[in-house]
């Protein structure tokens, strides 16, 4: 448990150093110049004199240092304000939400097909390393994590939307959730990671099956059922549970590309927009929000790896 | 005169479009002529009620229309708030919310008679004491509204002490309306009296951030939206969507009756889409129209079935040359760049479908005042032989280039610099992100800005090119120019102002000032269902007569 | 991704290859010309082409040394056909009859097209520019910024690693605690923010991948290096008297080397990834030079359609196989160095 | 006798592993037979295939490995034929299997109560419950305190030693007819080793059941076998019984194996070590003929590489004695093995090296960025005071957490002392760090590593590591006189000058610790510590180097401090013996003081609990009880109170012990009083005649006392890898066999 404690000491540290950084990043004139542009137009921006200019930040509240628009930040983070997107014009609050809900149900389809697929296929080709299910699993899962998002999504759509026309191009969802639309970023997130996954699965699954007591097992005289399942699997799926927790922290960066291809409205199209606009208490709060799924699921990992480990367990 | 330029005169002097074509002889398929003096497309036989009409467009706030910097944001509006003129498809603005106006014949007095029986959504009706209202606000400092700007209402004001003074002392000088600038005639006639002579009253007052608000009007405009407009807003999520929808009865309870006649679709919807994503959205059946689509998506928009809607404008990109910098203070090297760029073949190579071939003195054929010059050759050899004169052999210069208007702007200038390259001018072309080309846009020497479309031609030069204005990009200064300008602007027969074009455009070419190679075509697509979409120059979305088949 | 657990045992096939000063001297032939080609932005057609011409012999040189070398991975040697085939290209792309990759000649033409004289192999794209030359010559950026790009983050991290891992101790706390918080942010958002900072370029590209990656690098080093020191040998060393830089680089770097090679090739397809994947988004290389991702940046707003998803499909194909070429080499690698 | 069928048989075994170089015979031509209640032991060099022939009794042989001919019989079935399901009935049943690592062979996310109870449940289809009643009674029975803690305990949680006893009962629960033992000590240290041992001996007399025992230890296989097979690079080269193979070697392998390892007769100066000459050959470079034949002093061309060469009784000894050994009878086995050459005696001179009541505590707590948890104390050097001088060697010996290794950091000046005083001549180290240290300091005391794969940096040449050290000391700085230098010591350690030009990779580990010994020398050093040099080599390689380190040491006069578990290597080469224990100086003194009484009771039980392999000696069994305690934490008195035998309670865990001064140099630190320590009978007796050898085990075995002794962590010197023959060389070195292809 100090272990916990001390991860989450690290995640304030890592959250306060990254949002001062962020502030200050963002309080560069490129960032309040790009807002002004994106909300006064570029005939509006050139038509301002520098009083203007700086009317319009007071306006804003960009005139403010930094330093002081931190700590009013974090004041309001703490009382569960999130801030205001100028871009949006909306509290940040409720468009992260809705943001999220998005992502979350797209990690929800993409955790409950990888999962399972990722373990079976490794389980299987570890467990007879050298074999050729073994060899077959290992190239295919190489092949498909080596291609990148952006290729898979564009075969994807290339063959189910615009040949097939079987799935819709885009999942932009305008009248409401649509199952169909869903298909193609799921499809495209497992296929690039399951085999990430899989591999880990497989190493992990073939050096517990060279393990010693492995072999002290099968000498003892057990069913190779009872080898592999109480003996086998139990060991060799520590390794992939982390990675698997670990995989929620990927998954965030993975979405951008996805969601923006797509056009599917989730955590990861709005972080994109928002740096792009100078959306600094969006992409305050998306950086938040990364931060934390970082580190709990590194937490996360930590516990489950504690918890399925003895050696560790009762250290 | 031709029969077009009849009508868009008829509008000017306040006639009702019907009767301007009709004087016109013109067949007016377009225009109502019998449902009385409306701004909008006549009736179609075969138009069916009902429907959604979706568009994709970037979905932008709602809060204050006097403040509006985006034409999205407008178009998101313009079904609840309307404006006293309105400038159709066809570049000829129209009565909207007035009825009819006049103006002196030193222009310096406008008239606009309001049109009556129109009603508000809460039940109150649309008097001239309302137009009072709105133009007071525009001119009010404190709200900023960038309608202050346009020639029509800074001749309603005058510039007096705040009484405060800035950081150097110097008094510090607002933009106050003028005491009796606006006289209420009578409930439905209200008189303009400018302190200068003004051409372009009836045009400025389709400017998009002109639309008449009613006075309860406190922003934003989404918490509490009463216009006249025959929608209402159901929903806005910026970045999102918005919702539009008919509004049957006022927020009195009694029934709402819109003064525009027949309006066919039930709901408006708005999705956003990035412009990028917005032709994609269509081809997938999202969305039944689209904002914008770019040239390069011409041949994907072929590729889907629907109508692709091509606008006539005068959106523009000036490659202008500051001619205070060295080295275009040398007019021999400004003509050399201009002489060794063919317009043609860069209008051809960048946008082959629709749009115009410009002429470097900014003036577009859209314009009713344009006067077209005998076409501009490309000189190579002439070039040269000035570049030589002016010991400027192998010149290198650099262009900047923003890309704000999207990325064609980059093209034209790689267009340009293979041009250049046969005249042994090396040009550089300097790609850098938007806002840090609006940064430099007024001071760099050599510098591609896009220049939005005006529905004169004389509003432009007036705005760029006079001698001192603030957006003077290119630090031209000509008495003679200026002199001309006046002239023209003090004309209101189209058919003379034209004539004194002539000389307005001629000493602009002449100058040297820019490569000004084309006139962009606005580019839409609507679903084979959508009938009746307009083709409008500055994408305004007019969608009274818009109807949707089953 | 997170990282790869890499064996620590030195793979002696590694080691017996990296040794050979010959293949130094010949990674150096290709990449310093290569780099200098593209990093400097020289137009080409020019005479600096021809400085891309010795790198040709080398490249092919490269192959069959490494080829001998990995002979008995088929994985390896497939890997190894495919990055050598880009790397080809990249350095004799310059000497192809191809069509200028950003004169637009005529639009739209799909593949196997021919227009007047021209052939198009693979087509054009809506400008009019044809696709096989764009790809040909995009794999130059693509390469390059890539390499470059895991070189500096390898520098960097190893250096911080070296450090963290052999003084321990606040040098260690301080290292891994900043290393920590560059690895909480998801990789994507901290090249976002980086890049929007810094504004798209190459060069900004080095700097975010750099952050994105030198922590994970570090760590292994780290972990190799706590591991390393407490060998004999440099115990015999500090015993000697030597300084700490002295032990960090002469005697723990050399034999951090080998594991990390296949960590390196494993980084060189997240960087190709990370590059394609932020140039797609508009935040990394800028037009109008070609590359993958911008190839398919373009043709994703402009060629939705199934008859021109050729402009989609051939960039994203080109940029799959040469990252599954790197994965290929770094498994068969370990694979070897695993079997030794 | 003859009528019983034999528990297992081999016959003409031949197996092989199949890799992508082609096959690789890993044994040839095995024989065997197991006669129930018969104690088998293989024994052999690293590399030999005595634990393929393990494997390939539990026909467990990977994917790779075969049984290429041959049978090998179970109570007269052939295991070849059997089908899986019939195997897995046997495996675990009737043919059970103890392993090297203890740790690695148990399940680490399993109770341990639950790894047990798996065999009577599936091999017996018995209940749960009584599974682990079962499972309860057989720790009992291999003596494990507190069953019951331990079956629901995960194996971490229990000491190497009790993991190893958990193993062994695990093969003994459903009472097998064969039980194989793979090195079952050689993960443990000395003393839980020697009470494994004998707790494996008591349970072969008890329940007679048939063992097969490898070893690479001659000395463990003479202390539990009965018969004995020798194997040399795949095949058994000398097989008979114990006491016939030991005292009437019939095979020149066997010889040399006995003339490489220091007994107690030898003497490092009268009757040096003879090692082997040459290296192990890999199995796929094997010559033809006799394996040993490039090895042999008594290698005869055109006979012993004519043709393989066949098993042959042994005329004139025991009927189940047999050598492979072409020449057996033309051999003159009474003449002794070719004596080592003897060096000069180098009297003692000054004292060069005097510690004076040194100690060193580390402060450890648990680090963090922003905790600080609480500090520990760990004591690892305790008021260490000795002194070593000119030409002495002085043996530091202890089990692992004694502190040795911090003693040599301490003097290194990788560490600096808490207190007391390191004086190298008139000069005060022991708190000054290596970097304030001159170079003629450091030249002066240099040090020979344990791990010949970790002694030099695999990145550089051989030449180039030992050049460094000659700048870096400044003994020369013109190249050309370095590279001299450089040769003239690979001269010196007996290396062929063109190693310089190798990497480390290229070398055997006998010529890598040859280079590390070089490198230590390159300053002409004053003080040399050789940190056990050469435990992770294999037996025939060990005694060339102990030669070579002692006749460099003799040569340059250099003082040695000589780090070691192994009491025999000790007793054979140090003038002078320094026992430690967690941390403190338990007792010191000359050899022979040592190794005769009045005795520390920890060097009491340290001296019984080294196997030795003579059948001539006798030796008191002491069993020590108790667990290693820990550093961090140690008994409050006498650290070895809770081990003790002698311990006096109320006094030995109260008061530290105080140091009694037996003579001149000979100092115990204990709480005994000089009568009782000097009433204790020596441990080790050499005695006259062979024959009394039966009875001599018979009675050790009454003495022994089984008690759940911990080791805490397996010894240092264990933890190397052992020398792969695998490793590719390609040398013309001296102790490579020239090959006749």
């Amino acid at each position: 448990m100090k272990l916990i404690g001390r991860r989450l000491i690290q995640m304030i540290l890592i959250l306060i150093v990254a949002s001062i950084i962020l502030f200050i990043i963002f309080d560069s004139d490129t960032f309040k110049m790009r807002i002004a542009l994106a909300e006064l137009g570029n005939f509006g921006v050139s038509a301002m004199d520098p009083d203007d200019y700086k009317a319009w930040l007071v306006k804003k509240g960009l005139d403010i240092p930094f330093y002081q628009r931190f700590a009013l930040w974090v004041g309001n983070v703490l009382q569960g304000d999130l801030g205001w997107s100028f871009e949006k014009n909306t509290a940040v609050g409720p468009l992260l939400w809705a943001a999220l809900k998005n992502t979350g149900i797209l990690a929800f389809w993409v955790f409950a097909l990888m999962v399972p697929l990722s373990l079976i296929l490794g389980v299987l080709a570890g467990m007879r390393e050298g074999s050729r299910l073994d060899r077959s699993i290992s190239f295919i899962s190489v092949f498909t994590t080596s291609i990148p998002e952006i290729a898979t999504a564009i075969i994807l759509t290339v063959i189910f939307a615009l040949g097939l026309k079987w799935l819709p191009t885009k999942s932009a969802m305008i009248s409401g959730f649509d199952g169909w639309q869903l298909m193609l970023p799921v499809m495209t997130l497992v296929l690039y990671d399951f085999g990430y996954v899989a591999r880990m699965t497989r190493a992990s699954m073939a050096e517990v099956m060279t393990s010693q007591y492995i072999r002290t097992a099968v000498l003892k005289g057990l069913p190779y059922r009872r080898v592999i399942l109480r003996h086998a699997l139990r060991n060799a799926l520590i390794a992939p549970f982390t990675v698997i927790v670990l995989q929620l922290n990927w998954l965030l960066s993975g979405v951008v590309v996805v969601e923006v291809f797509f056009e599917y409205k989730g955590f990861g199209k709005l972080l994109l927009e928002a740096a792009l606009f100078g959306d600094i208490y969006v992409v305050q709060a998306c950086t938040l929000v990364a931060v934390i799924v970082a580190v709990t699921s590194q937490i996360i990992s930590d516990i489950g790896y504690t918890f399925l480990n003895p050696r560790i367990r009762f250290a | 005169m031709n029969r077009r330029e009849f009508v868009r005169i008829a509008a000017l002097t306040g006639l009702a479009a019907g009767t301007a074509y009709a004087m016109a002889g013109l067949a007016d398929p377009v225009m109502a002529a019998e449902t009385g003096n409306l701004p909008f497309p006549a009736d179609e036989a075969d138009a069916q009620s009902g429907g959604i009409l979706k568009v994709a467009m970037q979905i932008q706030k709602m809060e204050d229309p006097a403040t509006y910097s985006w034409v999205e944001m407008s178009n998101q509006t313009r079904h609840l708030l309307e404006y006293l003129a309105m400038t159709g498809p066809d570049n000829i603005t129209r009565p909207m919310l007035a009825e009819s106006w006049s103006a002196s014949d030193d222009l310096k007095t406008w008239t606009f008679n309001i049109r009556k029986g129109v009603m508000w959504h809460n039940g109150d009706e649309l008097t001239a004491e309302h137009i009072k209202w709105n133009v007071e606000r525009w001119t009010d400092p404190a709200i900023g509204s960038s309608n202050v700007g346009l020639s029509s209402i800074s001749a309603l004001v005058e510039e007096v002490d705040s009484g405060e003074k800035d950081d150097k002392g110097n008094a510090k000088m607002v933009k106050k309306l003028r005491d009796g600038a606006i006289t209420l005639v009578d409930s439905h006639t209200i008189q303009f009296n400018l302190s200068k002579p003004v051409l372009s009253f009836p045009e400025d007052m389709y400017n998009y951030p002109t639309a008449i608000l009613h006075p309860s009007f406190t922003p934003p405009f989404s918490d509490n939206p009463i216009g006249t407009g025959a929608y209402g807003l159901a929903e806005l999520a910026v970045g999102d969507k918005c919702i539009l929808k008919r509004i049957t009865k006022t927020t009195d309870g009694k029934d709402f009756t819109y003064w525009g006649g027949k309006v066919y679709l039930d709901e408006i919807h708005y999705y956003n889409f990035d412009e990028d994503n917005q032709l994609t959205a269509f081809a997938g059946g999202d969305v039944d129209a689209i904002y914008e689509f770019s040239i390069e998506q011409m041949e994907l928009a072929k590729a889907v079935e629907g109508n692709i809607i091509a606008a006539r404008t005068a959106q523009t990109l000036c490659c202008r040359m500051r001619v205070t910098e060295p080295p275009f203070d040398d007019i021999r090297v400004r003509k050399a760049i201009v002489m060794a760029c063919d317009n043609a073949a860069i209008k051809a190579l960048v946008y082959p479908e629709g749009g115009d071939i410009g002429e470097n003195h900014h003036v577009a054929p859209v314009h009713p005042e344009y006067f077209e010059l005998p076409p501009i050759k490309r000189d190579v050899e002439g070039a040269k032989a000035l570049l030589k004169e002016a010991g400027k052999e192998n010149l290198e210069v650099t262009i900047d280039v923003g890309n704000t208007d999207g990325p064609w702007h980059q093209s034209v200038a790689e267009a340009m610099r293979d041009q250049l390259k046969d005249a042994g001018i090396t040009l550089n072309v300097n790609v850098m992100p938007a806002s840090n080309y609006w940064e430099i846009w007024a001071k760099t020497g050599f510098g591609a800005t896009a220049w939005t479309h005006r529905p004169l031609g004389t509003m432009v030069l007036s705005l760029g090119y006079r001698t001192g204005v603030p957006w003077n990009e290119s630090a031209f200064a000509s008495a003679e120019f200026d002199a001309a300008l006046d002239a023209a602007e003090a004309t209101l027969d189209v058919e003379e102002r034209r004539a004194k074009m002539e000389t307005v455009e001629k000493i602009l070419q002449d100058a040297a000032v820019m490569v000004q190679p084309l006139y962009r075509p606005v580019y839409t697509i609507t679903s084979k269902k959508v009938h009746g979409y307009p083709a409008h120059p500055t994408q305004y979305h007019q969608f009274n007569k818009v109807w949707m088949s089953a | 991704m997170a990282d790869i657990t890499i064996e620590p045992a030195a793979p002696s096939i590694l080691a017996q290859l990296t040794r050979t000063r010959i293949i130094a001297l010949l990674m150096a032939l290709v990449w310093l010309p290569l780099s200098a080609y593209v990093i400097s932005g020289v137009t080409p057609g020019g005479s600096a082409d021809y400085m891309l011409l010795p790198s040709i012999p080398a490249v092919i040189l490269l192959y069959l040394i490494a080829f001998r070398a990995w002979r008995e991975s088929w994985v390896a040697v497939l890997g190894l056909s495919l990055v050598c085939f880009w790397l080809l290209v990249a350095v004799s792309v310059p000497f192809l009859p191809l069509f200028d990759p950003n004169k637009p000649i005529a639009p739209f033409q799909i593949p196997f097209a021919t227009k007047g004289e021209n052939f198009y192999l693979l087509g054009t794209d809506y400008k009019g520019r044809d696709i096989l030359s764009r790809t040909l010559w995009g794999c130059q950026r693509v390469i390059v910024w890539g390499v470059t790009a895991t070189l500096v983050a390898y520098m960097v991290g190893m250096l911080f690693g070296l450090l963290a891992g052999y003084l321990s101790g606040w040098w260690d706390e301080i290292i891994s605690f900043l290393g920590n918080v560059l690895l909480s942010f998801p990789v994507m958002v901290l090249f976002i923010v980086i890049l929007n900072y810094l504004g798209p370029s190459g060069f900004n590209i080095i700097v975010a991948v750099t952050f994105a990656s030198a922590p994970a690098i570090m760590r292994i080093v780290r972990g190799l290096a706590l591991d390393i020191k407490t060998r004999d040998y440099v115990f015999a060393a500090q015993t000697r008297g030597e300084s700490p830089l002295w032990i960090m680089f002469v005697e723990l770097l050399p034999n951090v080397r080998g594991p990390i090679i296949v960590d390196a090739c494993l980084r060189l397809g997240y960087t190709t990834v990370a590059i394609t994947t932020l140039t797609f988004l508009g935040l990394g290389l800028q037009p109008p030079d070609p590359d993958w991702g911008l190839m398919i940046r373009e043709s994703a707003k402009t060629a939705m359609l199934f008859k021109f998803s050729y402009m989609l499909i051939v960039p994203a194909l080109s940029v799959s196989s040469l990252i599954l070429g790197f994965n290929l080499m770094a498994d068969g690698l370990r694979e070897m160095s695993l079997r030794d | 006798m003859t009528e019983q069928i034999p528990v297992l048989e081999c016959r003409n075994l031949c197996i092989s592993y199949f890799t992508r170089a082609g096959e690789i015979p890993a044994v040839v031509d095995f024989n065997m037979r197991l006669m129930p209640g018969e104690a088998q032991g293989i024994v052999g060099e690293s590399g030999c295939g005595k634990s393929t022939v393990a494997l390939a009794i539990m026909n467990y042989m990977g994917k790779n490995g075969k049984v290429v001919s041959g049978e090998i019989l179970f109570e007269g079935r052939d295991m070849q034929k059997m089908s899986e399901e019939e195997l897995r009935q046997l495996r675990g049943s009737r043919i059970a299997m103890v392993y090297q690592e203890p740790m690695a062979s148990l399940n680490p996310a399993m109770l341990v109560g639950d790894q047990l109870a798996e065999v009577p449940i599936y091999h017996e289809g018995v209940s749960k419950e009584e599974a682990w009643n079962r499972a309860r009674d057989m720790l009992a029975k291999v003596k494990l305190p507190e069953p019951e803690r331990i079956l629901n305990s995960y194996p971490h949680q229990i000491s190497g030693g009790q993991q190893q006893r958990v193993v062994i009962a695990m093969a003994l629960l459903s009472g097998p007819k064969l039980l194989l033992l793979d090195e079952p000590t050689t993960a443990l240290d000395v003393t839980v080793e020697a009470s494994i041992v004998d707790l494996i001996r008591e349970i072969a007399d008890e329940s007679g059941t048939s063992m097969i025992y490898i070893s690479h230890n001659l000395g463990l296989i003479l202390e539990t076998c009965d018969r004995i097979t020798v194997m040399y690079s795949g095949e058994a080269v000398e097989l008979g019984d114990v006491d016939a193979v030991f005292d009437m070697m019939r095979h020149p392998y066997t010889r040399g194996l006995f003339g490489s390892i220091p007994l107690p007769g030898a003497d490092k100066n009268a009757r040096p070590l003879v090692s082997i000459p040459g290296q192990l050959p890999l199995p796929h470079e094997r010559p033809r003929g006799c394996n040993f034949g490039p090895r042999c002093d008594f290698f005869k061309a055109g006979v012993c590489d004519a043709a393989a060469i066949r098993m042959r009784q042994v005329r004139g000894s025991g009927p189940g004695h047999w050598s492979r050994c072409e020449r057996i009878d033309d051999i003159d086995w009474d003449k002794p093995i070719a004596e080592g050459v003897s060096r000069e005696i180098t009297a003692p001179g000054d004292v060069v090296l005097k510690v004076d009541n040194m100690t060193k505590h580390y402060e450890i707590e648990e680090s963090a960025l922003f905790f600080s948890g609480e500090k520990k104390t760990v004591k690892a050097n305790e008021n260490i005071d000795f002194d070593a001088r000119e030409a002495e060697t002085v043996a530091i010996v202890g089990e692992s957490g004694c502190g040795k290794s911090t003693f040599a950091k301490v003097l290194m000046g990788l560490e600096t002392a808490t207190s007391g005083n390191v004086q190298l001549g008139n000069f005060e180290l022991g708190h000054l760090p290596v970097q304030k240290r001159s170079a003629d300091t450091i030249s002066k005391l240099q040090m020979v590593f344990q791990n010949p794969f970790d002694t030099l940096n695999p990145s550089h040449t051989v030449g180039s590591q030992i050049a460094r050290v000659i700048r870096k000391f400044g003994v020369e700085s013109d190249p050309v006189k370095v590279q001299e230098r450089v040769l003239d010591l690979l001269d010196t350690v007996k290396l062929p000058r063109d190693f310089a030009k190798r990497r480390p990779r290229q070398l055997s580990g006998g010529q890598k610790q040859r280079v590390g010994i070089a490198r230590a020398f390159a300053g002409n050093p004053s003080v040399v510590i050789a940190d056990e040099p050469v435990s992770a080599l294999d037996v025939s390689v060990q005694a060339a180097v102990t030669e070579l380190l002692m006749d460099i040491q003799a040569e340059h006069g250099t003082t040695m401090l000589f780090i070691s578990h192994d009491l025999s290597v000790v007793r054979y080469l140090a003038d002078r013996i320094v026992v430690m224990y967690l941390g403190q100086i338990m007792e010191q003194g000359t050899t022979d003081e040592i190794f005769s009484p009045p005795y520390h009771p920890y060097t009491e039980a340290l001296l019984s609990a080294v196997p030795i392999a003579d059948t001539h000696v006798k030796k008191r069994r002491i069993v020590l009880e108790g667990e290693l305690p820990s550093a961090t934490n140690p008994p409050e008195g006498c650290p070895f109170s809770t081990r003790c035998r002698y311990m006096i309670p109320g006094t030995c865990d109260v008061t530290p012990p105080p140091l009694k001064q037996m003579s001149a140099g000979h100092r115990i630190l204990c709480h005994l009083t000089d009568d009782e320590l000097n009433a204790m009978e020596p441990v080790i007796v050499i005695e006259g005649a062979p024959s009394e050898k039966k009875e001599v085990r018979r009675k050790r075995k009454s003495v022994a006392q089984g008690a759940g002794s911990k080791a805490k962590t397996q010894p240092a010197a264990k933890r190397a890898a052992k020398p792969k023959a695998a490793s590719p060389v390609k040398t013309t070195a001296k102790d490579k066999p020239s090959r006749s292809k």
